[in-house]
């Protein structure tokens, strides 16, 4: 592997000012992200991972230490379009049809109408939603929605893609669904993922790395490198190795959550 | 041709004949005049309008100009076509009024916005308060209609000979039934419906010359109107856009201006002049001064002199 | 034409002072939200008595901001009776009666599906019917005193009122009610602990669209007879006599009062529905 | 449809409690002349008296009807469906001040909105004065802007407009800045992400987000833009229009007349939001908001 | 123990008539429960356990078949306030603080004051929110929001307590903390609990019986009883047993899903 980082953070602070006072969002964060990862986020509410995306999107910006996404500023990355961004409600707009809720991003940024055309068609197969582009959002299920905005993020050509708890409001069979189809679709494309999540099964399954955070202040307690095999059916789960992994994960959860909060 | 804009104080109706006949018969073409009527009613002050340039000419009652000359719009009469005043109050008998000396403890329907002037020359002539109570009278700010009258809810109310006055009777109230007092028989009657400008416009001879033939043209238009009672009120009608008056009572209403305007040639009686002022002047309280002080040159007899001619 | 200058300056300078402000460091503080909105009501003033005299706008079309002020406090006295007529006497009663009136139909008819499907479109028809129509025939029944002016706000604000409140009541979760039934509570109980509750933001804004009604309501009806007091009265006279400083200075009461009045009822509104979102920030 | 049934109840209610009104509130009339006329009134004579009274203080039912009918499809019919009698006429001539002062409401309106949702300034300075601007009775000032256009030169249609935009601004405004608002953060969040500009995010999320609001809006503001169109016509001379009608039936003592022109305008005021209504199914429909 | 069936189901239907035509929420579903059980119901979406959950609770009446709650009629198993309900969301009302929306209930039945006072400190306590009774909802976190709906319908005497998925809108930790804790209570308390869930975990975890349910038409597919011992420690979870529980409640599941709805 050619190893250039595409996210590199140094000693990364945020404080966020309030009525009640500063809130230490991410404290001292580093971590580094290479290319072609699957990384996920675990963390107790609050730990600031929903925070650290923001900060990689140029969403937030760091009121202290560095981060770099390809190199370059988040700003700058987001200017480059550097990434695509998915959140954990699908956020779809209402009065778009689906083709045209990921023709949005395109519009934005100026692609000619028909390669336009040539991508809606091609990202809606790579989700399966061939023959929904007509469709409304609401008239599709909480999985299909958020299969759209997948999509969305798919669209135009960015190399990271990093995502808010995309599955939080599915149920679990649905969520098993999509995790497999995630996965298969990360393979094909080399993306790297950025990805966050309440579930330790989840973040298992998926991930190359997890980074375990805790709260107050927000920071890393624990990377964990996955040794489970790229190739991963979902009955993996239930192997020895998968509840090692898991195990661990529970462990740094638990050292770093405060129940009465 | 040259252009007039004439402002009325009320709404069309024979109260204005001889300008609509004036209009209708031609008489302003024949002095090359391109005259625009515009209807007045109960929000509008014709001296504001003329102040702001919205008109040439108005026709309002002398003590409303007099009151607005005096709070600086320097308005000035150069024609009296109405010679007697048509305000009057009546009362129901069955109220029990029969005299000024019933008043008090009364209530009294006034027409204010400026029609207030002559009944408060009045009230201050016979001495009697106008804050209610045992030995004042009560006023009401009376709406445009007869209705506090028909429904009891005053004892008096103010009527114009020309309209209000036969739409009592029209209601089905008989003149027996009604007892009424005019206000030049008790001797605060003051100059109604004239035709004023504003003192500066008078300076310049083109429009002093537009003013002359727009009164010749105007008091044709009312001499008409008087000899032919029924077509004016049929002119008026057909100039009424909102459709709302009735022929039959237009043609009352044309009968009794014709009265009012009978004694006039256009030209202003000072002797009339003098006496509204007196009556102003003698009726001068906190409430409602009118004029506070003698109005000098407020009006102009060389448009009268020029246009009869 | 310096005045005239001058004043539009003045309007440059404090809007881009505003702008600053606005941007500032300090512009969530409280001091600098009252001072945004005076600072533009003072330009407002300033530009207004800049152009009055720097362009010789006759009085009796437009009176200087200083003639009106001069006027206000000359006439304080004379003020004060038409405020206590107009507002209090008027508005005020028919404001009480008519959203009062509006709050018990909306509670009672809400018990019929059939009645809510009926009366809401014809009230709002009766809604429409405009004041200009309506007043005369209320003053022709009720007479010249406030009484009329009263009726003429109870027919303004009723339905507005019974509209927000029918709503108000329709405004609870299903969970909520679901929650009701199995503690298997009466038509009362759900009524007083969990509709009249969750109807009260919407029970608010109707009080408050009905603070700015009541008013107008008041002083319009006024135009149409009134004994020789009242906002509307006096208003109307001014007009007729040419004394522009004086209608001039009885928009300002009425600014004020009407204002105040939904400043009032929007402070009621926070203390009873702190609880909900839009209360919170 | 299902509102038809208690539509049509409440209404024969109303018209059953109204007739009844009338005869006591006419009553007063038909004795006081009958004493006049020194007879006595049976019962019977007294109800027919009332409900058919020439000025009576509450019309009854059918005469406003009547009237209606009479000034609307009779005049039609007689082939004089726009001459100045008919309320057909008056109804346009108000209708075409209040499209107009509408038009110039909802564009100020939504001008403002824009403002205020973009300009921080402009949000913390206007807003209270807006809410104090709709606590002037427009009726006190109508005449003064009347006076005050005229003296600019603009007179006929366009003052009533104005005076009639007056009213339907606000209620656009208030929408508008909800509407503009409603975006949720993470609908602009993911805009940022595309690096979009404010040009996108405004056309692209929160134009379209805004619909709804503002269709309730224009339902409120058409409506109060007739309400400001009526109120325009007084002070112009109360000489064409339906605000017209109701006023020279007022001076002429015709109730008769108002009612007929109050409901006209509660007609059109239906009629109005109706289509305003209809706009927002259809255009909703196209957006794809309306299931 | 002394069964009589608190719960006893025999071919119980419900159509719903939409616009659409009938949805058979539940078709022929028999079932019993019997005093002092943990059932938990499981399904993909849409198969009828808030539904089922809601006959008993009569807030939805039957189209066939025949359901008695302590021998009784749910109506009348209803104004005998024969059970406490806890919905998905907390639902607590936001114009009353923490104590009077427990005290609510009791307010509603007519409980002398002094009583009132004591029953909420007690389950104040017994949910761990001593302290907060004069808080707002919205000054709590969403686990302890969940908490204070669950005091709620523990106030009151009711031998039976259904719950709507009380804690699929929490985090992972902090739903195992309240599933440690809901275990205790039942265990103090020897009530009998309905519970609907989406997490086979959870499921699993928590019951002594688990029935699995399947859509169109809502029915029962497997009725499973629990092997695992009454003494539960989280740590259960790893064990075989509980694996091969949760791998029947998952095939059991999936045959039961149509993934593309
Ligand atoms: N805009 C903001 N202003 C103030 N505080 C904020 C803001 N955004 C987040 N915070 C605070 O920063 C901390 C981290 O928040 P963040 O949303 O990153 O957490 P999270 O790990 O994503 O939690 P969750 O799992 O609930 O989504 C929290 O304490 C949160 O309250
Ligand atoms: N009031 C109703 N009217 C019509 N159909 C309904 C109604 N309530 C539920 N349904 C339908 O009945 C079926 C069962 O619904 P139910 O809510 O019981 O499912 P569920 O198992 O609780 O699903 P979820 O896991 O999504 O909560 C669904 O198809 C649903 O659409
Ligand atoms: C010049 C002139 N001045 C005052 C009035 C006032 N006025 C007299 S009668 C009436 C009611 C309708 O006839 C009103 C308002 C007027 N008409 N014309
Ligand atoms: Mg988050
Ligand atoms: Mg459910």
């Amino acid at each position: 592997m050619t190893t250039e980082p595409v996210i590199k953070a140094d000693g990364l602070d945020l404080t966020f000012q309030t009525n009640d006072g500063p809130v230490h969002a991410l404290k001292g964060v580093d971590l580094e992200i290479n290319k072609g990862e699957f990384v996920s986020f675990i963390g107790p509410s609050g730990c600031g991972k929903t925070t650290f995306l923001r900060v990689i999107a140029a969403l937030e910006h760091p009121t202290g230490g560095t981060i770099t996404v390809n190199g370059m500023s988040p700003d700058e990355a987001r200017r480059n379009r550097a990434y695509g961004y998915v959140f954990q409600a699908a956020g779809l707009y209402p009065w778009r049809s689906i083709a045209r809720n990921i023709k949005l991003p395109l519009e934005i940024m100026g692609y000619p109408r028909a390669e336009m055309e040539k991508r809606v068609e091609e990202v809606l197969r790579l989700v399966d939603l061939e023959g929904f582009g007509k469709k409304f959002p609401w008239q599709l299920s909480g999985g299909m929605q958020q299969r759209a905005s997948i999509a969305r993020a798919l669209a135009f050509d960015a190399d990271l893609l990093l995502m808010d708890e995309p599955f939080g409001a599915l149920d679990e069979i649905v969520r098993d669904h999509l995790n497999e189809q995630l996965l298969a679709l990360w393979a094909r494309t080399e993306k790297t993922i950025g990805f966050v999540t309440h579930s330790i099964p989840e973040a298992v399954y998926l991930s190359t790395k997890i980074v375990v955070m805790s709260p107050r202040p927000g920071r890393i307690t624990d990377v964990i490198d996955s040794t489970l095999p790229r190739e991963r059916p979902l009955e993996i789960r239930d192997t020895p190795e998968f509840l090692a992994i898991a195990h661990r994960v529970r462990e740094g959860l638990r050292a770093g959550h405060a129940y009465d909060e | 041709a040259d252009d007039v804009t004439l402002q009325l104080k009320w709404v069309t109706q024979a109260q204005f004949a001889g300008y609509y006949v004036a209009l209708d018969k031609g008489f302003y073409d024949e002095e090359d005049l391109n005259v625009t009527i515009k209807p007045g009613g109960p929000d509008i002050a014709p001296e504001s309008v003329i102040s702001g340039g919205g008109a040439d000419v108005i026709t309002t009652w002398m003590a409303a100009g007099l009151a607005a000359r005096e709070r600086g719009v320097p308005l000035i009469n150069i024609a009296q076509p109405f010679k007697q005043g048509g305000l009057q109050l009546t009362c129901l008998k069955e109220s029990g009024v029969e005299s000024p000396a019933d008043f008090p403890g009364r209530t009294l329907g006034v027409w204010f916005f400026g029609n207030e002037y002559p009944f408060y020359a009045w009230m201050a002539k016979l001495g009697i308060p106008t804050e209610g109570g045992d030995d004042g009278v009560t006023v009401l700010k009376q709406g445009f209609n007869v209705d506090p009258l028909l429904q009891k809810q005053a004892d008096c109310i103010s009527v114009m000979t020309y309209n209000e006055y036969g739409q009592v009777l029209d209601a089905g109230i008989s003149a027996d039934d009604l007892v009424t007092f005019n206000y030049l028989d008790e001797g605060v009657g003051m100059l109604e419906d004239g035709l004023y400008v504003l003192e500066e416009s008078l300076q310049d001879p083109a429009f002093f010359d537009k003013m002359v033939r727009f009164v010749r043209a105007s008091m044709k238009g009312w001499k008409y109107a008087e000899e032919n009672p029924d077509e004016a009120a049929q002119i008026v009608i057909d100039n009424d856009e909102s459709g709302a008056q009735t022929l039959e009572h237009q043609q009352y209403m044309m009968g009794e201006v014709a009265k009012l305007t009978a004694g006039s040639n256009g030209a202003l009686d000072p002797a009339d002049y003098e006496q509204t002022v007196a009556t102003l002047l003698s009726a001068i309280s906190p409430d409602n001064p009118a004029i506070t002080t003698e109005p000098e040159g407020a009006y102009t007899l060389d448009v009268t002199d020029a246009a009869l001619q | 034409m310096t005045l005239v200058i001058l004043s539009l300056a003045f309007w440059l300078a404090a809007y881009l002072f505003n702008n600053w402000l606005a941007k500032s460091r300090w512009s969530g503080s409280r001091a600098v939200r009252l001072a945004v909105p005076a600072i533009f009501g003072v330009t407002v003033i300033v530009v207004w008595e800049g152009l009055v005299r720097g362009l010789n706008v006759p009085m009796v079309i437009l009176p200087a901001p200083s003639a009106i002020a001069t006027r206000f406090a000359a006439s304080l006295d004379l003020l004060w009776i038409d405020f206590v007529q107009t507002v209090v006497k008027g508005a005020l009663t028919g404001y009480l009666i008519g959203t009062g009136a509006a709050f018990v139909t909306a509670v009672l008819i809400d018990r019929s599906l059939f009645l809510k499907r009926g009366l809401l479109p014809v009230g709002n028809f009766i809604a429409a019917l405009p004041i200009v129509g309506t007043a005369p025939i209320l003053v022709m029944w009720f007479g010249f005193d406030w009484q009329s002016k009263a009726a003429v706000v109870v027919a303004m604000v009723f339905f507005p009122m019974l509209v927000n409140t029918v709503q108000g009541l329709a405004d609870t979760g299903k969970m909520q009610r679901d929650l009701m039934a199995t503690w298997s509570a009466s038509y009362w109980q759900t009524l007083f602990k969990l509709r009249l509750p969750a109807a009260m933001p919407a029970v608010f804004n109707g009080l408050k669209i009905a603070t700015t009604l009541a008013l107008i309501g008041a002083i319009v009806a006024e135009f149409f007879g009134s004994p020789i007091k009242g906002m509307g009265f006096r208003i109307s006279t001014a007009v007729g006599t040419l004394g522009l400083d004086m209608v001039w200075a009885e928009i300002t009461v009425a600014a004020l009062a009407g204002s105040a009045f939904y400043g009032a009822v929007a402070m009621v509104e926070r203390a009873v529905t702190f609880w909900h979102p839009s209360q919170r920030n | 449809m299902k509102s038809v049934l208690p539509i049509l109840t409440v209404v024969v209610a109303i018209v059953l409690i109204w007739y009844a009104a009338a005869i006591p509130m006419n009553a007063q009339w038909a004795r006081d002349q009958a004493a006049r006329a020194d007879t006595t009134l049976t019962t019977s004579e007294l109800i027919a008296d009332t409900l058919s009274q020439d000025r009576p203080r509450l019309p009854a039912p059918h005469q406003v009807v009547v009237e209606l009918w009479n000034s609307t499809g009779d005049m039609v019919l007689a082939g004089r469906g726009l001459s100045n009698r008919s309320l057909i006429l008056h109804a346009w001539y108000t209708l075409s001040a209040t499209l107009l002062g509408f038009a110039i409401g909802t564009a100020a309106g939504i001008l403002l909105a824009v403002g205020i949702v973009y300009n921080r300034a402009m949000d913390m300075a206007v807003m209270p004065w807006a809410i104090a601007s709709q606590t002037i009775p427009i009726l006190a000032i109508a005449p003064m802007i009347i006076v005050v256009l005229n003296s600019v030169g603009v007179q006929g249609l366009v003052p009533k407009a104005i005076i009639s935009a007056y009213l339907s601004f606000f209620p656009v405004v208030v929408g508008m800045v909800k509407g503009l608002r409603s975006p949720n953060a993470s609908q602009l969040d993911l805009l940022q992400t595309y690096n979009a500009s404010r040009n996108n995010s405004f056309w692209k999320l929160r134009l379209p987000s805004s619909m709804p609001y503002f269709f309730t809006a224009l339902k409120i503001g058409i409506a109060a833009a007739l309400v400001g169109a009526i109120v325009g016509e007084l002070p112009t001379g109360a000489v064409r229009g339906l605000g017209a009608r109701m006023l020279s039936g007022s001076y002429y003592g015709q109730t008769i007349q108002i009612w007929s022109a109050l409901f006209a305008a509660a007609l059109l005021a239906a009629a109005l939001v109706g289509i305003v209504g209809l706009i927002e199914r259809l255009m909703l429909r196209r957006m794809g908001m309306e299931q």
